[in-house]
């Protein structure tokens, strides 16, 4: 057991070291190939123009070079196979969009995928909000906000068994194992069969991912809340700001750049999310969704890599224009970067 | 924060209120593994969760004693035994002998099966059955009863878990593959951000859109065309394809946007003349970041080490393509899995799992959660 | 009517005492400045004031009420802040305006003070403007337009004025003036460095030292008769002159002899204990003048003399390891660096303060007040 | 670590181990993919540690639970392991037809139909068609289910005074009986979280093979005949007719879906009893509440034929796992040929939940009577049916048809239900 | 050496021209100061300088070296933020020593310097606090302290004492004077909003107004021959009072009728075509003194008094519509709020400019320089 500790901390060890040190090596190399420091003037400045060349390679370099690799280089073997037959090998042309478009349980997909774009990202970003400023404010806010972190800890798998002693239907009158309609019971309704109610089980499903990514909006809007300056919160306070104006009208619009983060993040986290729906419908009642169903095709029953990569890259398609609006954002703040 | 003081009582409470029924809500549903998780098998599915905190009321079967343990008394055969096993606490409060009576009679008392035998149930669950002839059944006879049960819990489920075969070694697994996988990314990307808020240099703007499209890259599509690379590679250098340096990379590659994105928009917001002040002391870039950027980054490269580290430490998938699943590879969630019945269903190893493996990412979030400090850029610049 | 008192204010940082109980008693209507070294605890003080920083003791009364928990958007306050503490994401007119909005002044209202008090801040051409696009001045005046267009009991200020420009700055300074005529009630607490705002604006004036209070009175009282060193060091630009001295002989009228054994009489009281004490002796830069005569101060070497117009500055040196002797003399009067030079003062314009700093005058004076 | 020491024990072909110990495999890796997890991956390791003792190879099994798609992108990244273990032949067709898959030895398809009962359904099972349409023998199946089977607890017949019946006409009476009686018949649960709907499939499969020839079943699941044909349509109505009856069902029709497949056998254990019988396959048995014994406190009995059609005989629907070479080497071949020799089989019929239809197996093995009982059903079978739903493509068997199951409890009339069906087929061809 | 020139340096923001066109040589080791009203672009010619805002026009040099691509570490500078821009998360000495860090200077040397300009500072205290626990003018302290540590060939200083107390003020203002004294060499640049600090550290002084240079000469140039309306009206406090005028008789001498067609000489050349044109008519407030005889140049009301102890500031209602007439008079004069006053000054002292707002006096100037 010692011997493979040991040669965890040591592969650990080799693994981050690694990376320290080709940062502070390239750096160090750069500056040796061109001095600034201990040259004469104008060499210096002709160095360091180099060095302002290089240095941003050097820093975006891994980065980029690992992105590519492991997306880039993806994400365009995913655009070659969606123009390719169900085994990847004989081009067939736009077949594969034109079916998808022409299929129920596509356009099934899209109207749900929608339902979700509209309510997840705005419920997760309102409720980590409202956690993280209600949080700072009492003596056991750490241990609340790690409550409502916890979902983000628990494996789908654990989280799906979870929610099925929520919404887990027995017929009336028996004893119910799941909560929710336990309490509908309890307070004298009709149990109900939440998870295959047609357009409704939509809804049951987001509330699942809204209770894990709550944690994660909160865990972010939390971090930002701290950077705002304390002094335009007091400002606000002598000015005569209730709590509720403080919040809408000094810290919100602060952190606003933040709030747009999670809120992307979350929203492409939805045009992703599939285990929830696969592990607790799998599609059916109707409540398929894009990320499924590409799921579906690409690896049931052998796969369709033709029709799941065209579903992948509609789903690509769909963050466009989440990501002009994310440019603008980042050319209006201007990232100091002048 | 200033307004916390002086506040009205009703305020105050009210954010007590406010938040307890929040964090209620919650909690319910991980409080029901909890719960679950302690208890076994067969009540998960008879009762709720909740009811395991009460005493309840069940209607069961149990079986008498077979013939060969007959006794013979005062001209009567009698069996004597105890429906219970040992150490059980339940009490019995009627008993019947048919499955559409099983609370016909009440404990204590005599009932009677016909040719002369009697079956008695008394409330600690023992019996005498008495007959006037020999028994004859090989098997016992069926008994129905309703009995009481205080709550009843059992840390099985987690000596199961805990206690199975190699779990410390796929723990150690796990770690060797979450550490170098949350840190490598913070950073890689902690470099790249800063450079595409700071620097300046052709090719920036694009750079940040390619980063922001890829994070919807949905990992099922990379996983064939990257296991082909790494075989290929595998393959060119005669190295095995499945290795920890590989599932780092992993990692990192799929974690990589979202790193960047959200390090970027929180180094972009930092005060711009911090990073003056700093180029003018004759700081290079390096410097810079290493100096003023990463200490002030803190609560956001917090916020995403407790992410990556989430989400590499849940991870299967990827642990199962990119890395072997020998006993030296096998990570814990993988482990945990494979006590899992092939068809599923064991709840009681799932709950419990589950709880298992929230602990250390509680423990990182914990130990990470005192970097979100308040005024970390107090005092720095004056002015709006 | 929003009389401020404080009894006994305390504040501490951890252990670190910052206010070590204040004792103030401010009409209403009154103009107080607070006036102290960096550090002292002036923004401290006004920020307990405003409650945004809780009192570590003694209690606060703003209009006979104990405010001590009361919040500060319930104290009836505006503030400048010294870092200004603009709304980083609102524009020029929108930080002016918020206070309003927030107490539900209607659009028209709001657009009229907000307007006014950019003319006389000169913002109106900013107004669309985001804080970040701002000099350093402009994000001050804002500030201060923020706190004008609302209609406080208690306004504070903390150095409202410091990075504006001269010509602004009286302009703004006669601006706060009149806002103060215009509204007799309101009761202004204001903290600068400036003498010429300290002296022209207050009613009175607070010095602190180190979380004390030392002095108040009216900036004439103080000038005058500053009741100990620190004050009488403090107020005054450039600071009074103290030399060290003998007390020769006491009495209704003093004589001390100090640099160079050089006695001067001094028309103040000293008891007969003092005799022989040591003690500072100091005047007035301004009151200096180049003796004529034989009947001098002071005679030393120019050191070094500033120019400032229609006065100039002559550092002389005196012989004493200290920091030269500074005269403040007319614009016109011929100095030669490394001339020798004679400076006399009238008599009454010089002050005495014993080895604890204490002021013989000030102690005349509090005396005859009894 | 043999679970059983070779030698000692004359219920065990020990020949068959020494005849392994001269295949010399030393230094040889065998990586095996397969779907057992849990007490099953035990149960499986046990048989494989008698290959990797007597050859000397070292064996790496490994499973998740997604192993179907895991093994999708191992065979198309190009490292897949030796063996695939798959249950799903419909997945085994699609990897043949890419040319993922190495054909077993020849002379293996002749093996499987000389010593398996109903040989040539088990043949026809494994046989698929490769890259260039080549038709090859791929899947060896090892561990068959038994799914035609319907449990009761043989107490709650007794004190109903029930007879177990013997065609389905008499289950059909039963049923009523039951429901005269006060009781209900019938626990049926088709939950299964994604996979919500399966169960009911075998319900129909079992009746397709009851109501029609043999040939039509297959002409069924290859789509020859359309899903909506008046055989099929008829099967789906049976079907409904007891699943959607509020009298025959425990809970009710609403229940049906939503009930927990594992959950739902419960109902039999219950006090008072929930419902009497309950149709699923043997692996069922595990779900049963601890410390069950099979053959005492729950039995089960075939799922009678229909009486009015004396030809079809005695129809076995079940399933199993196919094991399959993903990438050829000694090891692997041998692996296999181990697979035909009784004692691997026997190793695992003597402890729990494996059934064989290999006929050369000691039936004195298996570890208890109901498992004997099972494999005499599966040996003595006249046709073997394998899942259908498995064999449809994974579209199908494991969506469309589960969603028209779903449908189909739900009230939607069974010609709908076989026509939306068939819709769905249609779109993927 | 570190002479620097800008050739019509320009600077926009989008489609907004902050600054348009500065031209200005600065000698090695000169002390230049920066006066502007507020927004002028002060702190972006600066920033221009340090290389922190790249300029959009002309071209700058240092030592002869063109630097507009140059980065600023190169440019062998030190700046004094107006906003501080002290690094939050270290401690006041590690605020400091982090360029010398950097540059990397052994331990002992940094110790050695940062404890020197602490203890000038009066900082030596609070080495170890972190840069939010300070106040305004602590933290102002540090940021001057982080550049004096260093040794760049040029100082860039943007109002570093706006947040101190009138005697730190001088204090740090006599420390940078003897700075520079210690450093013939260092050229410094320096933005004030202090009349003081301007004349006394300036060489010279160039005065800014809406992004282009108004006037550049030496303080006494500037207060005695003011180049135009405006700078005669900014340097100086308060400010020059300025009548409107008419021009009466031209020559050597010239005759300007003004308030109430009160005629006064002036010993200032006029242009014969400048014979009737309306010229603006200038005295500063301390040229004025109260006219004892008929000779006088003013009379009016006093309208208001300030008193500032040596000094009092008498505002005259001389019967025109703007603001009145500001005279600084000695304190012990006594005037009456109310009282008819007269007030005359040297005609030495006044100034005409045309109706553009130049000075005749300077023209005259410029007429005998060429
Ligand atoms: N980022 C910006 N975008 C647009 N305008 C700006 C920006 N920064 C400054 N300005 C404008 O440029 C002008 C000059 O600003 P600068 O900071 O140089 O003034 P300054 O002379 O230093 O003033 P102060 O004495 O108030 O500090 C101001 O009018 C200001 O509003
Ligand atoms: N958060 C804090 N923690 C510890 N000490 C502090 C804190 N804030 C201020 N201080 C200290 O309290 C003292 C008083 O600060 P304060 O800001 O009131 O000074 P000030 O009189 O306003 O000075 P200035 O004129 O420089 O603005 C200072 O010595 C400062 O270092
Ligand atoms: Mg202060
Ligand atoms: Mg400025």
């Amino acid at each position: 057991m010692t011997a493979q500790i040991l040669s965890a901390i040591f592969t650990i060890i080799v693994g981050v070291g690694g990376c320290v040190v080709y940062y502070w090596g390239a750096n160090k190399i750069l500056d040796a190939v061109f001095p600034s420091r201990g040259v004469s003037g104008a060499a210096a400045v002709d160095n360091l123009r180099r060095q302002g060349l290089i240095r941003p390679w050097l820093f975006v370099g891994p980065a980029m070079l690992i992105v590519t690799v492991y997306l880039v280089y993806p994400v365009i073997e995913t655009l070659r196979l969606s123009f390719m037959d169900r085994g990847g090998e004989n081009f067939v042309g736009l077949a594969n969009y034109s079916w998808a478009f022409g299929d129920r349980e596509f356009r099934n997909s899209i109207f749900n995928n929608l339902l979700w774009l509209a309510v997840v990202p705005a419920a997760c970003t309102f409720f980590g909000l409202i956690i993280a400023v209600l949080t700072d404010k009492i003596w056991w806010g750490n241990i609340a906000k790690s409550l409502v972190f916890l979902p983000l800890a628990i494996s789908f798998v654990g989280a799906s068994v979870i929610w099925k002693f929520v919404y887990e239907y027995r017929a009336e009158g028996q004893t119910q194992i799941g909560i929710l309609n336990a309490a509908v019971q309890y307070l004298g309704g009709n149990p109900q069969v939440w998870i295959s109610t047609p357009f409704w089980n939509n809804f049951f499903l987001m509330v699942i991912l809204i209770w894990i990514q709550t944690g994660f909006a909160m865990v972010i809007l939390s971090s930002a809340l701290r950077g705002i300056p304390e002094e335009t919160i007091e400002a606000a306070v002598i000015d005569g700001a209730n709590p509720f104006q403080i919040f809408w009208k000094i810290m919100v619009p602060q952190i606003w750049g933040t709030i747009a983060v999670v809120w992307t993040t979350i929203t492409i986290l939805v045009l992703k999310v599939f285990d929830i729906v696969l592990t607790m419908t799998n599609g059916q009642w109707n409540s398929q969704v894009l990320a499924n169903l590409m799921f579906d095709w690409m690896f049931r029953g052998g796969g369709d890599f033709g029709r799941g990569a065209a579903i992948a890259v509609i789903i690509m398609l769909a963050v466009v224009p989440i990501m002009i609006w994310n440019i603008r954002q980042a050319n209006r703040e201007g990232g100091g970067g002048h | 924060m200033a307004s916390s003081r002086g506040k009205s009582f009703i305020g105050r409470f009210g954010v007590h209120i406010a938040v307890l029924v929040f964090v209620a809500i919650w909690t319910i549903p991980t409080l029901g593994i909890l719960v679950s998780s302690l208890r076994d098998k067969d009540q998960l599915i008879v009762s709720g969760w909740w009811t395991a905190l009460s005493t309840s009321s069940q209607t069961e079967a149990g079986r008498t004693d077979a013939a060969d343990k007959q006794v013979e008394k005062d001209g009567k055969f009698l069996i004597m035994g105890n429906l219970f096993g040992a150490g059980d606490a339940r009490t019995v409060t009627a008993f019947g002998t048919k499955a559409q009576q099983p609370t016909q009679f009440e404990a204590g008392t005599a009932a009677d099966l016909g040719e002369g035998v009697t079956l008695q149930v008394n409330d600690d669950g023992s019996y005498v059955m008495s007959s006037p002839k020999a028994f004859e059944i090989t098997r016992g006879q069926r008994v129905y009863f309703s009995a009481s049960a205080p709550p009843r819990f059992t840390t099985d489920n987690y000596r199961t878990v805990l206690f199975s075969e190699g779990i410390g070694r796929s723990f150690i697994n796990s770690l060797t593959v979450t550490i170098p996988a949350t840190i490598i990314p913070i950073l890689i990307a902690a470099y790249a951000a800063y450079a595409l808020a700071w620097m300046r240099f052709p090719g920036r703007a694009l750079l940040i859109a390619v980063i922001i499209g890829l994070l919807v890259v949905p990992l099922q599509m990379s996983l064939i065309p990257l296991l082909k690379l790494y075989n290929g590679v595998g393959l060119f250098f005669g190295v095995p394809a499945k290795t920890y340096l590989g599932i780092w990379l992993a990692h990192t590659g799929f974690g990589l946007p979202f790193a960047i994105y959200l390090l970027r928009s929180y180094i972009a917001g930092l005060p711009r003349e911090i990073m003056e002040s700093a180029r003018i002391d004759g700081a290079s870039d390096f410097e810079i970041f290493v100096k003023i950027v990463l200490p002030l980054s803190f609560p956001v490269l917090a916020s995403f080490a407790i992410f990556q580290f989430l989400w590499v430490w849940n991870d299967l998938l990827v642990a199962m393509v990119f890395l072997g699943s020998g006993s030296d590879q096998l990570v814990l969630t993988g482990k945990l899995n494979a006590l899992l019945g092939s068809r599923g269903g064991d709840w009681e190893i799932l709950t419990t799992s589950a709880f298992v493996t929230i602990i250390v990412p509680l423990i990182v979030f914990f130990s990470l959660q005192r970097y979100f400090v308040r005024g970390l850029l107090a005092g720095s610049v004056k002015g709006g | 009517m929003a009389d401020l008192t404080l009894r006994d204010v305390k504040k501490s940082y951890g252990n670190l005492n910052i206010l070590h109980g204040i004792d103030l008693d401010i009409k209403s209507g009154e103009f107080i400045v607070f006036v102290g070294p960096s550090g002292c605890g002036k923004s401290t003080l006004l920020r307990s004031i405003a409650g945004l920083e809780e009192i570590t003791g003694g209690e606060l009364y703003i209009a006979g009420e104990k405010v001590n928990d009361v919040p500060p958007s319930k104290r009836g306050i505006a503030m400048v802040f010294q870092s200004y503490a603009l709304y980083p994401h609102m524009t020029v007119y929108d930080n002016m305006a918020f206070g309003m909005k927030i107490a539900g002044e209607s659009k028209a209202e709001i657009d009229k003070r907000v307007r006014a008090a950019a003319e006389i801040l000169q913002l109106t051409k900013y107004l669309d403007r985001l804080p970040k696009a701002m000099s350093g001045g402009q994000r001050q005046r804002v500030a201060i337009g923020r706190a004008i267009v609302r209609n406080p009991k208690v306004f504070l200020f903390d150095e409202p004025l410091s990075n504006l420009d001269a010509a602004l700055r009286v302009a703004t300074r006669i601006e706060i003036a009149k806002l103060k005529e215009s509204m007799p009630n309101t009761t202004m607490i204001y903290v600068t460095h400036d003498q010429v705002e300290a002296m022209t604006l207050a009613d009175r004036i607070v010095v602190l030292k180190d979380g004390r209070i030392e002095q108040v009175g009216s900036p004439m009282e103080l000038y005058k008769h500053p009741g100990n060193l620190f004050v009488a060091q403090f107020i005054g630009s450039p600071a009074m002159n103290i030399v060290a001295g003998t007390i020769e002989r006491t009495g209704e009228t003093s004589v001390v002899s100090h640099v160079g054994g050089h006695k001067s009489s001094v028309p103040v009281a000293t008891p007969s204990e003092a005799q022989g004490k040591p003690v500072s002796f100091g005047v007035r830069p301004e009151d200096l003048y180049v003796a004529t005569g034989d009947d001098y101060l002071f005679e030393g070497l120019v050191d070094y003399v500033e120019q400032l117009g229609e006065v100039q500055l002559v550092y002389v040196d005196i012989g004493r390891a200290e920091q030269p002797l500074v005269a403040k003399l007319p614009g016109n009067v011929e100095v030669k660096r490394g001339a020798k030079i004679r400076l006399a003062a009238s008599p009454d314009e010089l002050h005495i303060f014993d080895s604890e700093g204490h002021s013989f005058a000030r102690r005349r004076l509090t005396a005859a007040a009894a | 670590e043999l679970k059983f020491k070779p030698g000692e024990d004359a219920r065990f072909t020990w020949a068959n181990f020494d005849e392994l110990k001269k295949v010399d495999l030393k230094g040889e890796t065998l990586s095996i993919f397969g779907p057992w997890r849990g007490e099953d991956e035990a149960l499986a390791r046990s048989v494989l540690d008698y290959f990797s003792e007597a050859t000397g190879a070292t064996i790496n099994y490994s499973s998740s639970e997604n192993y179907e798609q895991q093994i999708v992108i191992d065979t198309q990244a190009g490292s897949p392991p030796n063996i695939a273990i798959l249950p799903q032949p419909g997945l085994i067709q699609d990897l043949a037809s890419k040319g993922l898959l190495t054909p077993l030895d020849e002379g293996t398809a002749n093996f499987i139909k000389e010593n398996y009962g109903a040989g040539q359904s088990w043949v026809d099972l494994g046989t698929y068609k490769d890259k260039d349409g080549k038709p090859g023998f791929y899947g060896f199946p090892f561990k068959a289910d038994l799914k035609s089977l319907v449990w009761y607890v043989p107490e709650n017949f007794e004190e109903a005074g029930y007879e177990v019946p013997k065609t389905w006409e008499e289950m059909q009476a039963l049923t009523d009986k039951i429901v005269a009686d006060g009781g209900v018949p019938w626990c049926i649960g088709l939950g299964s979280g994604g996979a919500t709907g399966w169960p009911a499939t075998d319900w129909v499969e079992d009746i397709m093979l009851r109501t029609q020839a043999p040939d039509v079943y297959d002409k069924w699941t290859r789509n020859e005949i359309p899903f909506n044909d008046p055989a099929v349509v008829n099967a789906l109505d049976i079907f409904a007719k007891i699943a959607t009856n509020d009298k025959y069902v425990d809970g009710g029709k609403a229940a049906v879906a939503a009930t927990d497949f594992r959950d739902s056998p419960k109902g039999l254990f219950a006090v008072p009893p929930k419902c009497y019988m309950h149709r699923q396959a043997s692996f069922i048995s595990s779900f049963f509440p601890e410390g069950t014994k099979l053959g005492e406190d729950a039995d089960f009995f075939y799922l009678p034929p229909v009486a009015a059609k004396p030809e079809l005989g005695n129809p076995v629907l079940g399933g199993g796992t196919l094991f399959t070479i993903a990438k050829d080497s000694k090891a692997a071949r041998a692996f296999i040929d181990f697979l035909k020799m009784p004692l691997a089989h026997e190793i695992w019929m003597a402890q729990s939940g494996f059934l064989t239809p290999l006929k050369t197996a000691n039936k004195e093995a298996y570890g208890n009577e109901a498992l004997k009982k099972q494999g005499d059903i599966l040996v003595n079978a006249s046709t073997f049916r394998f899942d259908g739903s498995d064999l449809m493509p994974g579209k199908i068997g494991a969506g469309a048809f589960w969603t028209g199951m779903i449908d189909l409890v739900g009230g939607k009339p069974a010609a709908d239900v076989a026509a939306d069906i068939q819709k769905s087929w249609d779109a993927i061809k």
